[in-house]
């Protein structure tokens, strides 16, 4: 019995790091309509931001995470600006975007490879919260916790501003139609280098998490997110926070369990066979929402 | 330095008198001239961090071997390196490079054995020697083009996992797999074999895959099967993770590895939590005892400023041996001649292993060294002892 | 100049090759549609074609039109199942398809050899390729001409306008998927006899998001810009590794963005032609 | 002329969200005859349009053609039996000259298989001939032959609409539903379109236009339907209708709520 409880332990803070990378996905996809290819090297590069601020500056670890976070913030601006305005200003599709997405992506995966010198770095024990915490005879990490509180935070923070806040209007607005934006009374600039940092943001406190608490900082981390990120995105729908959220914590816990009691070599084809099915079957996410292209 | 030119000498000879025996042809020396190694690398891409000590300790061969025209008076090795980053298309589309550069004698290659696989037809329709450096599947060679400089690791993961059962006499052990690796499969069930022939139970097997990042929930499954003794069967990454989490789980008891633990960066990114835990070793800068592997460290050290680790040393050997065949061949060697004489050494002479000999293409090494990381960060022999 | 052709022609083959995934890819998108089913179409025709040829002993002439038909088939059921989907859902699902693809292949030791993967003991001469290649483009010429092409472009330009105007949406599309599916199926044999090797990461994501690039680079308005676009995305890592051999993989990715920025419909679009043919006809 | 109406609406409604855009619309296009549909801005006339060529699917109602339900056709079925429009705002298809247009409207008259076509079989061969002279018949007729191969993108909107026409002709409608085909014309222009209408008429076609240009409506149209919030105000010949109080309040009366409601959509 305690086993299954820690495996559920052990699959929420697994979920965690994929529903925080889901949310920022998502945002971007419903709000700017770009499948972002580059989203996943958000993380490795926070991830690599914090350690540097770590070993380099003796940062202690709430400040290294603030580090990391603002960098993958700073990052999916700077990606945006770089790769995506240049088309948006010619009205371009978002067959163009997933294009310099991808060319992003490989950028930034082989620097990330450089800077890492092409290995798996990790943080010092040291330098974070490693301990474990013992509840009844159920034993998780400080870490683990840590995680699952960031993500609850983070996906109520995101969820109120995207439903309840006249910027989060705004942003759906734009996911609708820019001008739509103006009429709201917000600059549309304004609101797409707002998402295209919170989404790095949001992708970036994945990685730092995740880079701690796998013991890996390398362009590896952003891949292993990115695609089980993009099935919770899937799952739980791309308009909607509380979706993404809730779909990344499922998988986690669905890879965790598969894992424990199936199959290890099943697990992936479990998640993905899932995510198909829900494609065909709900296609518009756990808590449905609009339809994203016009008549 | 002095000392390996010594046994050098002494490998010269003994490979002098096999050619006396083999007919007067072959007692040429080799024409002067610069000959070139096609070298397919893999230094940028997953692996990368392997590759690159491949390539150098390849590099330091070929520089020791053309300084002192050890081939024969006035002749060189050179690597010509293109990385493949691991892609099966690329490193195809490499060979056909070296293949088409009429300069180029030899070809080496390879840490993933399907790359390897399909780098292996082209070698031999082309005509042309390839040594492979670093997959681990066995069944690769095929003389007289295609030969293995990698030590085979299956026996040496019996070895151990047998010399553990002796000294701490678990009751039950629990294994870690690369589910997606079957030489880690067939390694794992030797292993397995060994110890349920001496009683020891199997409680569970836990199974990884290899590009898998998150190992909590595999450490915690393996301990609630609460094992005496865990070993684990699976690449670098998967490796490094477990430990990290089965030690952060608290998990205390007996950890047994394998090769993929050796570098030394695995000891920089684990520190404490990989201290102690027994894996076997080819070769080690820290336990290296014959002058050549002494020369080899020394030489590796000035060139490149670290420790040279098993893969250096794996990539040094395939120009080692690219060159004894050169030098055996004599005259003005063909690609083909030169299969020839590769297919006929039964030994690399110049190895950091302490012995190094050749089947069917396959190198294998002598004994087995068992050896762990002590808390300073040198690979120390294991003693059995916690 | 001998030796120049030995050391590129593997190179030309790839390129080749990529060329076929790259016009099974632009069947889609040329009616509207982004997908990475490409990827599975070539597993299936991939591992299909080279059991028949390793276990039947089936020459590569005979394997070939059953590795096409055996995509064209898988490409009509996903056709049913994902054109009920709005063109964002679609590209998602088609990814998560790519995903699912590998799992199966993994597990479907049978077919594909597993992690071990598979090795196909046969070669296919270059010329046989391009002659191939040249079938295609005949096929992808005739296409485009022909009342299907017309029908395409308008379903892509503007569904709901081409519909109203008679044209069935829902078949256009699924003749472009089964079109894709044969093409991509062909091409998923034809790496396999230019590698002699398959395994399940040999038709994985760096082939779907490689061709797609390769497409919209080429210019994704005409079938010909394709197969630009695959040969120079085939080339272009060759030669940034003898420039920048650090630092290719940035250049390539770095060549892709300048290209997409500057050059957003690609390199061979026929509006731009016509555009510019209308500017120097003086007879405006 | 035969008595049964062409084109028959009945109590067909559409609703967004809570927004009423058509409310129990009842309408009826007698075959031959040029019908105009007026109404402020907002009063649901494209909708109207959307819902016959079912890129709408209206919630509940009739609407026939000859007398048969086609609401539950799907659109490229609605326009096999024999209905064809233009756009408010034009839509074109990019990067197709205005020759190409034609061609991909006259899809439903190519008089060969897809097959055939792919194949080049000297039958297909002839009918693309055919069919691209008609093309250019067509492209004369809306005075667009010189411009047959330029960009349509390039042209002036005048000239685009007029294309469009040509576009939609192409498919060889008997109904023709035109959405302000003098929408940004001068009235020469406006004039031209008038006279094209009718000549349309003469050779058998149905048209329903939607549009604001009083004058045009009132010269070229036999019959006319006012529509505001949805409904239909009133029917008849174009000056009984503009005549009506109610019309007159509808268009210059509340023209506050009509801009309200533009500003909404």
């Amino acid at each position: 019995m305690s086993l299954f409880v820690e495996q559920l332990i052990n699959g929420c803070a697994l979920g965690s790091l994929y529903a925080l990378f889901a949310i920022g996905f998502g945002l971007v996809f419903a709000t700017l309509g770009i499948l972002n290819a580059a989203h996943g090297t958000y993380a490795s590069w926070a991830a690599i931001a914090a350690l540097a601020a770590v070993q380099r500056l003796g940062l202690p670890f709430p400040l290294a995470v603030l580090v990391g976070v603002a960098a993958g913030g700073a990052l999916g601006v700077a990606v945006d600006q770089i790769a995506f305005q240049p088309l948006r200003r010619r009205g371009a599709g978002m067959l163009g975007a997933l294009i310099t997405s991808i060319a992003a992506w490989i950028v930034l995966d082989n620097l990330a490879g450089v800077a890492t010198g092409q290995d798996s770095l990790s943080f010092p024990t040291d330098s974070y919260p490693g301990g474990m915490l013992h509840v009844g005879g159920i034993a998780f990490s400080t870490m683990q916790l840590i995680t699952i509180i960031a993500m609850l935070a983070a996906t109520l923070g995101m969820h109120l501003l995207v439903r309840h806040s006249r910027f989060g209007a705004a942003m759906r607005a734009v996911g609708w139609k820019e001008q739509a934006a103006a009429i709201v009374g917000v600059d549309p600039r304004r609101v797409v280098l707002a998402t295209a940092f919170l989404a790095g943001a949001a992708s970036g406190l994945a990685g730092v998490l995740g880079g701690i608490s796998t013991a890996n900082v390398s362009y590896s981390l952003g891949e292993g997110l990115m695609l089980k990120g993009f099935a919770a995105v899937v799952v739980g729908g791309y308009d909607d926070v509380r979706g993404a959220a809730l779909a990344g914590v499922a998988l986690g816990i669905l890879e965790v369990m598969s894992a424990q009691y199936v199959s290890t070599s099943l697990r992936d084809g479990i998640t993905y066979a899932l995510l198909l099915g829900f494609l065909l079957l709900r296609p518009r996410g756990l808590f449905g929402g609009t339809s994203f292209v016009r008549a | 330095m002095r000392i390996a030119k010594g046994a050098a000498l002494v490998a010269a000879m003994l490979l002098a008198g096999g050619s006396v025996l083999a007919g007067p042809a072959r007692a040429a020396a080799l024409a002067p001239g610069d000959y070139k190694v096609g070298f397919v690398a893999e230094i940028t891409g997953p692996i990368a961090f392997a590759g690159k000590s491949f390539l150098a300790g390849a590099q330091l061969a070929a520089d020791e071997i053309s300084a002192n025209g050890w081939m024969g008076k006035g002749t060189h090795i050179s690597v010509l390196v293109k990385d493949s980053a691991s892609d099966a298309a690329r490193a195809i589309q490499d060979i056909h490079q070296f293949i088409a550069d009429r300069s180029v004698i030899a070809t080496t290659c390879c840490i993933l054995s399907p790359v390897a696989n399909s780098v292996k037809p082209i070698v031999a329709s082309a005509g042309i020697p390839l040594v492979i450096h670093g997959a681990t599947l066995p069944g690769l060679p095929a003389p007289p083009w295609v030969y293995s400089m990698t030590v085979l690791p299956g026996p040496k993961d019996v070895a151990t996992a047998v010399k553990m059962a002796e000294t701490t006499k678990p009751k039950s052990v629990t294994y870690f797999l690369a589910a997606d690796n079957d030489a880690f499969k067939a390694r794992l069930g030797a292993a397995r074999a060994a110890l349920e022939k001496m009683g020891v139970k199997t409680a569970g097997v836990v199974s990884v895959l290899t590009a898998d990042t998150d190992f909590t929930a595999p450490a915690t499954q393996a301990m609630g099967e609460h094992p005496d003794a865990i070993l684990i069967y699976t690449t670098q990454a998967p490796a490094v993770g477990i430990i990290a989490a089965l030690r952060q789980r608290g998990y205390t008891g007996t950890i047994v590895g394998n090769d993929v633990l050796s570098p030394a960066s695995v000891f920089k990114k684990l520190g404490p939590a990989v201290v102690g835990i027994p894996f076997p070793i080819g070769f080690s800068s820290d336990l290296a005892t014959t002058p050549e592997a002494k020369a080899f460290v020394a030489g590796y050290k000035a060139k490149f400023g670290n420790d040279p680790d098993i893969y250096s040393a794996q990539g040094y050997e395939a120009i080692w041996f690219i060159a004894q065949g050169l030098r055996a061949a004599g005259g003005k060697p063909t690609r083909a001649t030169l299969a020839k004489t590769l297919a006929a050494q039964h030994e690399v002479t110049h190895n950091v292993y302490g012995g190094e000999p050749i089947t069917g293409g396959q190198i294998d090494t002598a004994g087995t060294t068992i050896v762990a990381w002590s808390a300073d960060g040198k690979l120390v022999p294991w003693t059995g002892a916690k | 100049m001998a030796d120049f052709w030995a050391a590129y022609q593997s190179t030309l083959g790839f390129a080749m090759v990529n060329a076929f995934f790259a016009l099974s890819t632009y069947a889609v998108l040329s009616a509207g549609m982004l997908s990475f089913a490409t990827v599975t179409f070539a597993a299936l025709g991939g591992f299909l074609g080279a059991q028949l040829a390793v276990h039947l002993a089936l020459p590569p002439v005979l394997v070939m039109p059953v590795s096409a038909l055996s995509g064209a088939l898988l490409a009509y059921v996903v056709a049913l199942l994902f054109l009920r989907l709005d063109s964002h859902w679609m590209a998602l699902a088609s990814l998560a398809l790519v995903l699912i693809t590998r799992v199966v292949a993994l597990n479907a030791t049978a077919l594909t050899g597993g992690v071990n993967g598979l090795s196909v003991p046969l070669s296919l001469p270059l010329w046989v390729l391009a002659a191939i290649l040249a079938v295609i483009c005949v096929v992808f010429w005739r296409l485009s001409a022909s009342w299907y092409g017309i029908a395409a472009r308008a379903v892509r330009e503007d569904a709901a306008v081409a519909a109203t105007l008679g044209i069935p949406q829902r078949r256009i599309q699924t003749i472009a998927f089964i079109i894709s599916g044969a093409v991509g199926g062909l091409g998923g044999i034809l790496l396999a006899l230019m590698l002699q090797f398959l395994s399940p990461e040999t038709y994985f994501i760096d082939i779907a998001f490689t061709m797609i690039a390769a497409v919209v680079l080429g210019g994704s308005y005409h079938w010909a810009g394709a197969i630009v676009g695959a040969v120079v995305f085939t080339a272009l890592p060759v030669l940034l590794q003898a420039v920048v051999p650090d630092f290719e993989k940035v250049a390539n990715g770095i060549c892709l963005l300048l290209i997409m920025i500057f050059l957003p419909r690609g390199l061979i679009d026929p509006r731009a032609l016509r555009l510019r043919r209308a500017r120097k006809a003086p007879s405006r | 002329m035969m008595s049964a109406p062409m084109l028959r609406l009945e109590g067909v409604q559409k609703s967004f969200g809570g927004l009423t855009a058509v409310a129990a619309l009842s309408l009826e296009v007698p075959a031959g005859c040029v019908a105009g549909l007026m109404g402020p801005n907002g009063a649901g006339k494209t909708t109207v349009i959307n819902l016959i060529t079912g890129l709408l699917r209206a919630d509940s109602g009739v609407i026939a053609l000859d007398g048969a339900p086609i609401q539950h056709l799907p659109v490229h079925a609605i326009a096999a039996r024999g209905i064809a429009r233009t756009y408010q705002n034009v839509r074109l298809f990019a990067g197709m000259t205005a020759l190409e247009q034609v061609m991909a409207g006259s899809y439903l008259r190519r008089r060969t298989s897809l097959m055939a076509s792919f194949l080049a079989l000297p039958s297909a061969r002839a009918a693309l001939r055919m069919t691209r002279r008609r093309a250019l018949d067509l492209l004369a007729r809306v005075g667009m032959a010189a411009r047959a191969d330029e960009l349509a993108e390039t042209l002036s909107y005048g000239e685009q609409r007029r294309i469009e026409i040509a576009r939609a002709l192409g498919a060889g409608p008997r109904l023709l539903l035109l959405d302000e085909p003098t929408a940004g014309m001068n009235a020469q222009e406006s004039e031209a379109i008038g006279r094209l209408v009718h000549t349309l008429r003469d050779d058998g076609l149905t048209v329903l236009m939607v549009e604001h240009n009083v004058r045009l409506v009132s010269d070229f149209c036999d019959q006319v339907t006012v529509m505001s919030f949805g409904r239909a105000l009133v029917h008849g010949t174009p000056t009984a209708c503009m005549a009506d109080p109610e019309v007159q309040e509808a268009y210059f009366g509340r023209k506050e709520d009509a801009q309200r409601i533009r500003a909404l959509r």
